[in-house]
């Protein structure tokens, strides 16, 4: 697959694959394409060249919600969440993606996510007074009511300070199990890669340097 | 079952409320239901963070509907012409919400605007097919037969706005109502999340236009006549004005709260406009500044922020 | 031929003249003043006016500056809106309220300086007799934009203007005015809109309800344009004012409509306008 | 039978004295002799006089208005109507039709008035008219609108009447001018307004001139919306065209621009225009309207020259607001005299002092007065059968506006179809 924006190749040749339930993380420099390859398999960015498979079927040319609806969950870097809602709402948008149109949203269920995300207490809060790691938890939260068949990491635990880091992957970790999803998560922190990932992948500048064990690094 | 207690009893206070008061106010209360059913659509469209300021092309679609089907078909039975005119206004709705499914933010107020002068021009320039900017005139409106009279209009406005309470409770409530919350505090992320909101703004824009038509019929059943008027942008501006302050004032029963205010500036500018000339334009300019001002303030009071 | 060429071009002044304030506000402030035409409307008011009294020159002049009084006020007036709901609540409400002012200050009677207009004479071009009227006010249009051009892109304020406006957080790091930039800005932008109905005079009436219709005018030109760009406001009233002008002359029955559709089929294709500012072609 | 002569002078314009007077064509009331000093006294009768204070339409309103004013003043000190003061509520049409039913409604209930004399634009009129048949509590006159749906479409047959003309009347009196003064011409622009009201006045005018003189050509009709400021496209589509003739029916600030750019792009030197209910705005346009254009008008400040009623309120109205009363004032004349002789004449026939509605309503419609700018007779479907007055625009010593020299009065039973009929079947007869 490769990228190009302008003049600057973010992804130049770049073939990955991750298996059912297992979990890649992605390391390299800034600027390293990293963020790119993610945005590309959710579906934000179409390739130059190159394809998408999700379970064998092409999935290149379908937009973003469609991608979502087939299992592909994602996070985000700076969280992406409804700024003048209450966590419980924020749950309940996200409830509502999944549930039919005319029907109300699975309140049960977000009961439920929220209490396995250990937000239940703070439900209503206004999204604005979380503490960080809440906020970060709550995005990752929102994907898990279209229960997904790999989850997009964009770097989980940034700006959350280092106590909360591991608290945060393990609430992760317990709901990938959960549903049995798989995982591709851009990581700085070299510790939680070693600690969560089951292969490591390194890129420079668009290209896939290396592939290693969390063990070797 | 909470939502269908709470519209029945609007229906009867509203129903009391019609049979007691005399000829005049009546006529007034009745107004400002219809009013209330456009302004709920467009609060349906601004849940969604969409100002539409065309919104007076679904009233006019619906308006027309019914003074047409009158004019060349000399229909006057509301069993035929009501729900034809929120058909025709949900349908401008669909189409309007499809072409809009992309655009947001100020390219969308202006291209609701833009379809809502093509509309007002379609009412003005087909003379002979609309009646040109005479509008159409509507001898008499009956129901199964019997001529309904100013009471019976006021009952039927009385019993639309108990429905559109009902309905305005169910949407706040299905998963429509919060993807619509979702478009207008993060699009990007509620895509991310499998929700298509191309088809969700048209689905909202459909019902928008399905109120704006009950509202447009209802209009045309009181007034006996229908001009292009309603699709100019002042008279959308206004029905987005009243949403605006609907919106600020509450949730559910600010369509109500957002009619009744801007019938009362009517009712300020007819008192002061024996007096002073300017009154009517002092009275809608002045009076969106108090009420907006007074919501903002006391929802800045109650939520202590 | 000339006729139609004739009627286009004092078309295309008027509606410059009446778009251009308003685009220069949306550029300089983010403000999408739906009582922009009010001010265009009270410059032509004030010119008539005055011109009982005074030259026709002088009378433009004063409008003029009211025009950027008229602004300044609009700046302390706008700067409550935090969002662009609040905002267009906020000039919808000022746009009944100025017309609230036209009815009380020139409630009655049909405003304008034809009769000055009038002594200025003609000239024939090909059999065609051209007012000298609206020769000035195509010259009038050319050296507003002129003017704002410069201005924009010649001056430190045009530098101050653009940071300002494209990001306001990081100009104020680096000590850019932005809210003298803004107030600057709108009072610029009120003064040449209430210049174009102060030279519009010459040919026009002004009376009220005339804002609301010459909104939509303003409003189709913009939307054709993008926001922001001046030039594009210039080449899109040029379009409009074709549209318009064949419309007259070959299909009648279509002149209500052929603006609109125009608008539409622009929207439909590129949302954000022909001509957008931000690929800084000016 | 009865008559209303009703005096000649202003000085006179007390009760109507019983005098038979036959119009021609029509027949009217005879009131009983003797009248018993019985029923309710009543000291105000409130009059809303709703018209254009404001907006475009102001410079036809606000004449209309001050008309209105000199008028109750006139009958107040006369005796009032039936001894009853007149009060007038006066109100601004501007707000479009859904506003005007709105204040229809506030001012015959809250409002509490007793008659309602109104309306400018024909969409207003529209919508007021079947309301106001439906509610009948209070007699309804409109005194301006010209749309001729109202009487075509049978919409004013209780308590709504109009004592102002139709498009009718200034298509086929402006039609047989035209020929008068160029019996040559050959092609025709129209230049109208692009809603009703132009539309009719487009169509009557073309009906009639194409009946009389069949191979008139129109080369072409432009269509404008109202209110428009720049007409400089028609202008020169015009100027290209040169047909011998211009139709327009414009009024208010539309008139006035398209004449100050026409003249100032020197269209007058290559064709005629032929202004349908021009003569309000002569005075506005002043000395932009150049000479020899055809201009038609309901009324003419200078006809009946002979009259002393028509002299004496010209001047009157002349001291009062500096302006010689343009048409829409001295339609307002024809509305208030009509309610008051209406009312009077009842009472006469009925012997109450004030007489209920149906049965002002029933003298109404038979009723003929004179009023300052012409006899005014009312036919059967509640629209009076009115004449008009059509001349050639030529500067004058003492005025600073063009006047009408020579100008001409077309009588009614020239240009109106019989109260039966409607417009389109009696130009079928021609």
């Amino acid at each position: 697959m490769v990228k190009k924006f302008g003049g600057v190749t973010a992804l130049d040749e770049v073939t990955l694959e991750v298996g059912q339930g297992e979990y890649v993380a992605l390391v390299g420099p800034n600027g390293s394409g990293k963020t790119t390859l993610i945005n590309v398999v959710a579906g934000l960015v179409k390739p130059d060249t190159g394809r998408v498979h999700l379970e064998g079927r092409d999935i290149t040319h379908l937009p973003p919600h469609k991608r979502a609806r087939l299992g592909i969950a994602r996070s985000y870097q700076l969280p992406q969440l409804f700024p003048d809602s209450t966590v419980y709402q924020n749950a309940l948008i996200a409830a509502s993606s999944a549930a039919p149109l005319h029907r109300r949203p699975d309140e049960e269920k977000v009961r439920e996510v929220l209490e396995s995300f250990g937000l239940w207490e703070v439900r209503h809060k206004r999204v604005a007074e979380l503490s960080e790691g809440h906020r970060k938890l709550l995005d990752i939260a929102l994907a898990f009511f279209q229960t997904p068949k790999i989850f997009l990491l964009d770097e989980p635990t940034s700006s959350v300070s280092t106590a909360e880091k591991y608290k945060v992957m393990d609430v992760v970790y317990e709901n990938l199990r959960r549903v049995k999803a798989a995982a591709l998560f851009v990581e700085h922190d070299l510790d939680i890669v070693r600690s969560y990932a089951h292969r490591v992948v390194q890129m420079e500048n668009g290209r896939i340097v290396g592939e290693y064990k969390p063990g070797e690094i | 079952m909470r939502d269908a207690y709470r519209a029945a009893a609007l229906f009867i206070a509203l129903l009391a409320l019609m049979l007691a008061a005399p000829g005049y106010p009546r006529y007034e209360a009745a107004y400002a239901l219809a009013l209330g059913l456009a302004i709920l659509g467009a609060v349906l469209l601004l849940d969604a963070g969409l100002v539409n300021f065309g919104y007076g092309m679904y009233i006019a679609a619906g308006a027309y509907a019914a003074a047409l089907l009158y004019k060349h078909m000399k229909i006057t039975d509301i069993a035929i012409t009501l729900p034809l005119a929120a058909a025709v206004g949900g349908l401008l709705g669909f189409a309007t919400g499809l072409a809009t499914s992309r655009i947001r933010g100020i390219f969308y107020a202006l291209m609701t605007l833009a379809f809502s002068m093509v509309i007002y021009g379609v009412l003005v320039k087909f003379y002979y097919f609309t009646g040109g900017s005479d509008g159409v005139t509507i001898a008499r409106v009956t129901a199964l037969g019997a001529r309904l009279g100013d009471l019976h209009v006021a009952a039927l406005a009385a019993a639309l706005a108990a429905l559109a309470l009902w309905f305005r409770a169910k949407f706040l409530a299905t998963a429509l109502g919060h993807i619509a919350r979702g478009i207008r505090e993060n699009e990007l992320r509620l895509v991310a999340l499998g929700v298509d909101t191309g088809r969700a703004v048209a689905l909202i824009s459909a019902l928008a236009g399905t109120w704006g038509g009950l509202s447009g019929a209802l209009i045309a059943y009181l007034t006996l006549h229908v001009s292009p008027d309603l699709s100019f942008w002042s008279y959308s501006g206004f029905v987005v004005i009243g949403a605006l302050i609907a919106q600020a004032a509450s949730p559910l029963y600010g369509f109500l709260v957002g009619a009744a205010a801007s019938r009362a500036l009517n009712l300020a500018a007819y008192y002061g406009s024996a007096y002073y000339p300017g009154a009517y334009d002092l009275a809608i300019g002045g009076g969106l500044l108090a009420t907006y001002a007074a919501i903002i303030a006391a929802r800045r009071y109650a939520t202590g922020r | 031929m000339v006729g139609l060429l004739l009627s286009l071009l004092l078309f295309w002044a008027y509606l410059a003249l009446l778009s251009l304030g308003l685009q220069f506000i949306y550029g300089s402030a983010r403000v999408l003043n739906l009582a922009h035409a009010s001010f265009f409307v009270l410059g032509g008011y004030l010119a008539s006016y005055f011109a009982n009294w005074i030259p026709l020159a002088a009378s433009i002049a004063v409008a003029a500056a009211a025009g950027a009084a008229a602004g300044a006020l609009f700046y302390f007036y706008i700067r409550w809106a935090r969002d662009e709901t609040t905002q267009l609540f906020l000039t919808y409400s000022l746009f009944w309220l100025m017309e609230a002012l036209f009815r009380t200050a020139f409630g009655y009677g049909l405003y304008n300086t034809t009769r000055q207009a009038l002594a200025l004479g003609s000239v024939t071009v090909a059999d065609q007799q051209v007012p000298v009227a609206g020769l000035i006010g195509v010259l009038a249009m050319l050296t507003a934009m002129a003017l704002l051009y410069l201005l924009v892109y010649k001056t430190t304020f045009g530098m101050f203007l653009r940071a300002a406006v494209d990001r306001p957080d990081v100009a104020v790091a680096f000590g850019v005015p932005v809210e003298r930039a803004a107030l600057l800005g709108i009072a610029l932008g009120s003064a040449v809109a209430a210049f174009g109905g102060a030279v519009s005079s010459m040919w026009q009436n002004f009376s009220i309800g005339l804002a609301g219709s010459l909104l939509v005018y303003a409003f189709a030109a913009v939307a054709i344009s993008g926001l922001g760009s001046l030039f594009g406001v210039l080449a899109s009233s040029l379009i409009i004012s074709a549209i318009r002008s064949a419309a007259v002359y070959y299909f009648p029955e279509l002149e209500i409509f052929a603006i609109y559709i125009a608008v539409l089929a622009v929207l439909a294709v590129r949302p954000q306008g022909l001509f957008v500012r931000y690929e800084r072609r000016v | 039978m009865v008559g209303l002569a009703l005096g000649y002078g202003f000085s006179q314009l007390t009760r109507p004295a019983a005098e038979v007077v036959t119009p021609s064509g029509t027949e009217t009331l005879t009131p009983s002799q003797t009248r018993s000093a019985g029923g309710p006294k009543k000291s105000v009768v409130k009059i809303a006089v709703v018209t254009f204070t404001t907006g475009a339409a102001s410079v036809f309103g606000v004449p209309a208005a001050n008309m209105a004013r000199l008028m109750a003043d006139f009958i107040n000190q006369r005796g009032g109507i039936n001894g009853a003061r007149v009060e007038l509520d006066i109100r601004d049409e501007s707000g479009g039709a859904d506003q005007m039913v709105a204040l229809y409604r506030q001012l015959v209930s809250v409002g509490g008035v007793d008659v309602y004399i109104g309306l400018i634009s024909s969409s207003d009129c529209l919508a007021v008219a079947p309301v106001a048949e439906e509610l009948g509590t209070t007699l309804t006159v409109f005194f301006d609108c010209a749309t001729k749906r109202l009487v075509d479409e049978r919409m004013m047959k209780k308590v709504v009447f109009r004592t102002g003309g139709t498009t009718v009347q200034d298509g086929v009196a402006l039609a047989k001018a035209v020929l008068q003064h160029k019996p040559d011409v050959k092609t025709v622009v129209g230049l109208n307004q692009d809603y009703a009201y132009g539309r009719d006045e487009w169509e009557d005018f073309i009906t009639a001139l194409k009946k009389l003189k069949p191979d008139v050509e129109v080369l072409d009709t432009l269509w404008t919306p109202l209110f428009t400021t720049d007409y400089s496209a028609q202008i020169s589509k015009i100027i290209d065209l040169k047909p011998d003739l211009v139709h327009t029916s414009y009024w208010g600030p539309d008139l006035a621009n398209f004449v100050q750019q026409a003249a100032a792009r020197g269209l007058f030197r290559v064709t005629t225009v032929a202004f349908a209910r021009g003569e309000s705005m002569l005075q506005e346009v002043g000395a932009a309207m150049p000479e020899g254009q055809i201009v038609e008008g309901p009324h003419y400040f200078e006809y009946p020259s002979a009259s002393p009623l028509n002299k004496q309120i010209v001047e009157e109205y002349r001291r009062r607001y500096g302006i010689y009363p343009p048409y829409p004032a001295y339609h307002m004349a024809n509305a208030i005299l009509g309610v008051k002789y209406a009312i009077e004449a009842a009472s006469m026939a009925t012997g109450e002092d004030w007489p209920d509605l149906s049965s002002v309503s029933k003298v109404f419609e038979r009723l003929a007065y004179l009023s300052p700018g012409d006899w005014i007779i009312m036919t059967p479907n509640h629209n009076a059968a009115r004449g008009a007055v059509v001349g050639i625009t030529k500067s004058a010593p003492q005025y600073n506006f063009k006047v009408l020299r020579p100008y001409q009065y077309v009588p009614p039973a020239e240009i109106n179809p019989p109260p039966d009929m409607t417009s389109k079947e009696w130009y079928a007869t021609w």
